[in-house]
């Protein structure tokens, strides 16, 4: 029984942290943004308002109930990357669902919310959702091969399928995975762009293609649900690539220091580049970041 | 197996369109089968009205054909009604014309460069060259006291002198904005992606271009040397000295490269302009315009705009009003049969990117 | 119950209206000329979004309708159904003189005169065109009617529906459009 | 340039008897002719003597004359020259050739003359609406319809704008708004 109290009580905590983080990394994304722009921009709790307002709208459209789940699939999938992601190295306060085969897991789990949400955007009947969903689905065909790599690889080399175990190893003999294995840190960085879905990658929500993509018909409190979910899931994301290339976080500050850091990488190239279509961005992922992905494997198999 | 084709409606509510119109397009995956522009969303009737007024009270509907870049349509508009009544206009106020007409050409240009980006995603370029565009509207406001209209090329001449310590003022801007410019290129044409997603997209025929219509920058990027200013020169573009920059290909990117080049040709222009203005008058005082006949006869001027040759077709029937003024813009054909052919066969990624590139402007179809 | 409690229900309302006011995503629809001022007032030296505003894609997700300028018969039946769209609460922004009394084309035949016949008007920025310091003006106005719970345009078009709906079909000749589609 | 001009005539005229030309300074020909030569001459103009370019067609309402007067602007890139064709239809029943297949662009101008006019250009192909949606009045462009007279029926005007007076007072009395100094000083 007191376990149990202690994970839903971590679960929650974690939820709100990541909540927290999530929100106001999307809110310093448009500060930054709006610096490189030449403009003051926004403060950088703006999201906050922006999610506190459109969980207040009020919705009164109905597609079918798939449009209603589409949403929550999303959540649900957040929820439950971040519950099996370890936040820190030490388990005390951010107790986690941590188990052996996790990360393969985390895998099939990732693939889950833009399915959720493929299914919410075809029943909208809005064609725009339909392509948009069918450009993001080809384009997580893209960036999955590099991302798959990498994971094989670490798993190869280090023999574990455990994030936990990963952690550990990383703390025992005090070297990141980044260094030890930085062709798999190389592919997996790449595939985080277009994971993240900024520029050069968000053809899938285009607006001057496709009126915002998935979410065109969704307003209100789907997109708060969506926006909630999309930043959960960018912390989790994340504290995953923290906690399998550096080294973890010992306490939450360097956790945030470490996360912004990566997530610095996505954001400022997404400032500077114009976005590339499905067929180029595809090809981008099956590039480079494949052939990197490639490399780590043969490192690990060979070396 | 052949795919059952999906019809996407772009616009007129939709960000990727450029003003307020629509393209009906028909697509098979990603491909474009058919596209269609419906349009009529802007009309006012601006050439009834403009029936309705005086020859002097038209320029104010007259610079609201083109919102980004009404200059050349007053120009085309003061010219005709000079052409009819044989009226002559100071050097002086050639020369402020000429300025006029390249500020606003830079200024459609900057505008430009924010919509061509923004068409592909790179929203950083439309924030810095519209935030830098307002530099040249406060040239203006100060000029002719508004930032986007400005009726201030009349018949006879222009509306008012260049008010003390106006060269100085337009010289530092075009300083600053040649710096600006370079970095522009840095983001913009060294891009990879940008060259990857302009480059063989959105290509119009070098043996058709001029069957077609294709007027200004988009026939310029076909390898066609043709310009107004110099094929029909007006004002004192004959004594200025420029190049009309040709690029060859006929896609995105050349249309694209042809305007980053003019914009550099425009700033060339109006140094030489204000290094050689000459003093004297700026107006020849028209009569009282409530009374003010024109003979009767028809006129024809055609004037450069960024989007191509706009030109003005005036008819008087010896009145007070214009008989008839007929605008006639570069969208009107770019935007419906040129848009409609080029779309064919592009994917819809692209739409909005073309549409930028030929400068479709609605209200200039419409009035 | 808490949450019945009229004095909660003041305090809720008082945080929604707080974020509401920080947080106007405006329709991209550049129904007239005065589209032409609202990049200058997104970009660097007017920076809207200093207030919250930001653009958004699709009625769905838009908080503002700003119905720059003049409407054409033809583009007023398209504002309506994109106004009805969108989900409360909404704001409509009347930009430019075209929208108070006709403007210009107060003698053409295909514009109308008053917006506030067709659609519930909450702010009037006038001018031709407005300046962006006057749009940046205009949304500050809204903030304050909304902080105070007086931008109620989208409760007064449901409840005068009839009236607006008539005034609608007087100058929109064939009406084939779902007769309430929110 | 004279002698382009020179030639441009001399060719036209023995090519098309009905055509009676005038001339303008600067490099403009003009040329009236028939509606029916319209097609025919038009295709001379762009396959023969390189007016490539159709720079304009534009229609006049001489209500006074019961006609319609449409003009065809053409322009040659090579002898930098412009050449207006102009041809009367008769008001009451006006029918045109369509001369689309020459420039693919005067489809757009024929239907716009279609809806603003009321022409009918024989085998236009293209939707009946351009600008216009559902309109049931004569078509506007045509001087005898009142477009002022239109608008008032139509349209709900607001009090207040029939005169141009100051309304500056109006303002102050009706929200407190307090005018500044400087706003007074400019009175009518």
């Amino acid at each position: 029984m007191q376990e149990i109290l202690q994970y839903t009580w971590g679960a929650l905590v974690s939820f709100v942290v990541a909540f927290t983080v999530g929100i106001t990394y999307m809110g310093l994304n448009r500060k930054i943004t709006a610096r490189v722009q030449n403009r003051i921009g926004p403060p950088w709790y703006q999201n906050f308002f922006d999610v506190l307002k459109l969980g207040s709208k009020e919705t009164s459209i109905h597609h079918g109930v798939m449009q209603h789940m589409g949403p929550a699939f999303i959540m649900v999938t957040a929820v439950m990357s971040l519950l099996i992601i370890p936040i820190l190295n030490d388990n005390r306060f951010f107790p986690n669902l941590n188990f052996h085969g996790d990360l393969v897991f985390l895998l099939y789990i990732m693939v889950f919310g833009p399915l959720g949400m493929a299914l919410g955007a075809g029943q909208t009947g809005n064609p725009n959702s339909a392509i948009g969903v069918t450009r993001g689905l080809s384009q997580m065909v893209g960036f999955e091969i590099p991302w798959v790599m990498a994971l094989v690889a670490l798993m190869i080399q280090y023999k574990t399928t455990s994030i936990v175990d990963l952690m550990n190893l990383q703390a025992e003999t005090g070297r990141w995975l980044m260094f030890t294995s930085p062709f798999a840190f190389l592919a997996a960085v790449l595939a985080m762009l277009g994971m993240f879905r900024y520029a050069p990658f968000d053809i899938v929500g285009a607006p001057q293609e496709l009126a915002s993509g998935p979410m065109s018909e969704n307003g209100g409190k789907y997109l708060f649900v969506m926006m909630s979910a999309g930043s959960v899931f960018a912390f989790a994301k994340l504290t995953l690539y923290v906690d399998l290339f550096m080294g973890g976080a010992n306490n939450l500050i360097i956790l945030v220091v470490k996360t912004f850091i990566l997530y610095l990488i996505p954001m400022l190239y997404g400032i500077v580049s114009p976005r590339y279509r499905t067929e180029q961005a595809i090809r981008y992922f099956w590039g480079w970041p494949s052939l990197f992905g490639l490399l780590a494997i043969l490192q690990a198999v060979f070396l | 197996m052949r795919e059952k084709a999906t019809t996407l409606y772009i616009g007129p509510q939709h960000p990727g369109i450029t003003g307020n119109m629509m393209v009906r397009v028909k697509v098979e995956g990603d491909t474009i089968v058919k596209a269609t522009t419906e349009v009529g969303y802007l009309h006012r009737s601006f050439e009834k009205l403009i029936e309705k007024r005086n020859w002097l009270q038209s320029f104010t509907l007259l610079c609201r054909f083109c919102v980004p870049e009404p200059d050349p349509v007053e120009e085309s508009y003061a010219r005709a009604v000079e052409l009819l009544e044989g009226r002559e206009v100071p050097e002086r106020a050639k020369y402020i014309r000429v300025l006029v007409l390249e500020l606003a050409r830079i200024a459609s240009y900057l505008l430009w460069y924010g919509g061509q980006s923004a068409s592909l995603g790179l929203y950083t370029i439309g924030q810095w060259s519209v935030g830098d565009r307002n530099y040249i509207l406060d040239l203006f406001e100060e000029l002719t006291g508004g930032r986007v209209y400005h009726m201030y090329i009349w018949p006879g001449g222009v509306r008012r002198d260049l008010p003390k310590g106006f060269e100085n003022k337009v010289l530092k801007t075009m300083d600053y904005l040649e710096k600006r410019l370079d970095d522009y290129d840095d983001l913009m044409f060294d891009n990879t992606i940008f060259r990857k997603r302009t480059q063989g997209v959105g290509i119009i025929d070098k043996e058709k271009a001029v069957e077609w219509g294709v007027v200004g920058p988009p026939l310029r990027g076909c390898g066609i040397r043709s310009d107004i200013r110099i094929d029909d020169p007006y004002e004192v573009y004959n004594k200025l000295d420029f190049v009309v920059p040709v690029e060859e290909g006929g896609d995105i990117w050349a249309r694209a490269l042809v305007r980053r080049q003019e914009i550099r040709q425009s700033i060339r222009i109006i140094r030489q302009v204000l290094d050689n203005i000459p003093a004297g008058k700026y107006y020849n005082k028209i009569p009282n315009p409530q009374k003010w006949a024109l003979p009767k006869g028809d006129a024809y001027t055609r004037t450069e705009a960024v989007r191509g040759e706009v030109g003005m077709y005036v008819v008087s029937d010896g009145g007070t009003h214009p008989r008839r003024a007929h605008f006639r813009g570069a969208a009107y054909v770019h935007a419906i049969t040129l848009l409609e052919n080029l779309l064919v066969g592009e994917n819809i990624s692209d739409i909005a990117a073309i549409m930028n590139s030929l400068g479709t402007c609605p209200p200039e179809i419409e009035r | 119950m808490m949450i019945n409690d009229k004095n909660s229900q003041k305090i809720v309302d008082i945080i929604q209206n707080y974020a509401r006011k920080h947080s106007l995503w405006i329709l991209a629809y550049g129904t007239g000329c005065g589209a032409i001022e609202i990049p200058p007032t997104m970009t660097s030296r007017y920076d809207a979004e200093r207030l919250g505003v930001r653009g958004a894609a699709t009625p769905r997700q838009a908080d503002v309708l700003l119905i720059t300028g003049y409407l054409t018969t033809k583009t007023l039946k398209r504002v309506i159904r994109v106004y009805e769209q969108m989900q409360d609460p909404k704001y409509v922004i009347g930009f430019g003189s075209c929208t108070i009394n006709g403007g210009m084309y107060w003698d053409s035949y295909n514009t109308i005169k008053a917006l506030d016949r067709y659609l519930p008007v909450d702010v009037f920025i006038n001018g031709c065109m407005p300046r962006p310091e006057a749009v940046l003006a205009g949304f500050a106005k809204l903030q304050e009617l909304i902080q105070a719970g007086k931008a109620d345009g989208a409760r007064k078009y449901k409840e005068n529906l009839e009236w607006y709906r008539a005034n609608q079909k007087k100058v929109i000749p064939n009406w084939r459009m779902p007769e309430y589609n929110w | 340039m004279e002698e382009i001009k020179s030639t441009i005539i001399q060719r036209i005229k023995t090519h098309f008897s009905d055509a009676t030309e005038k001339e303008y300074p600067y490099n403009r020909v003009d040329f009236s002719v028939k509606k029916e030569t319209i097609p025919a001459i038009l295709f001379y103009l762009k396959d023969e003597m390189g007016f490539k370019h159709l720079s304009h067609i534009s229609c006049i309402d001489w209500l006074e004359e019961n006609e319609f007067e449409v003009v065809f602007i053409v322009w040659s890139p090579t002898d930098k020259i412009k050449v207006f064709v102009h041809t009367r239809v008769d008001r009451e029943n006006p029918v045109m050739d369509n001369v689309d297949m020459i420039w693919r662009q005067a489809n757009t101008y024929e239907r716009e003359m279609r809806e603003m006019f009321g022409i009918q250009f024989t085998g236009l192909e293209a939707p009946e609406e351009f600008l216009l949606e559902d309109w049931e009045g004569p078509p506007p462009m045509r001087r005898d319809f009142d477009t002022e007279a239109y608008a008032t029926n139509t349209y709900w005007e607001r009090p207040g704008r029939e005169d141009a007076k100051d309304i500056r007072e109006t303002i102050e009395k009706r929200s407190g708004e307090i005018l500044p100094d400087f706003a007074k000083k400019y009175t009518r």
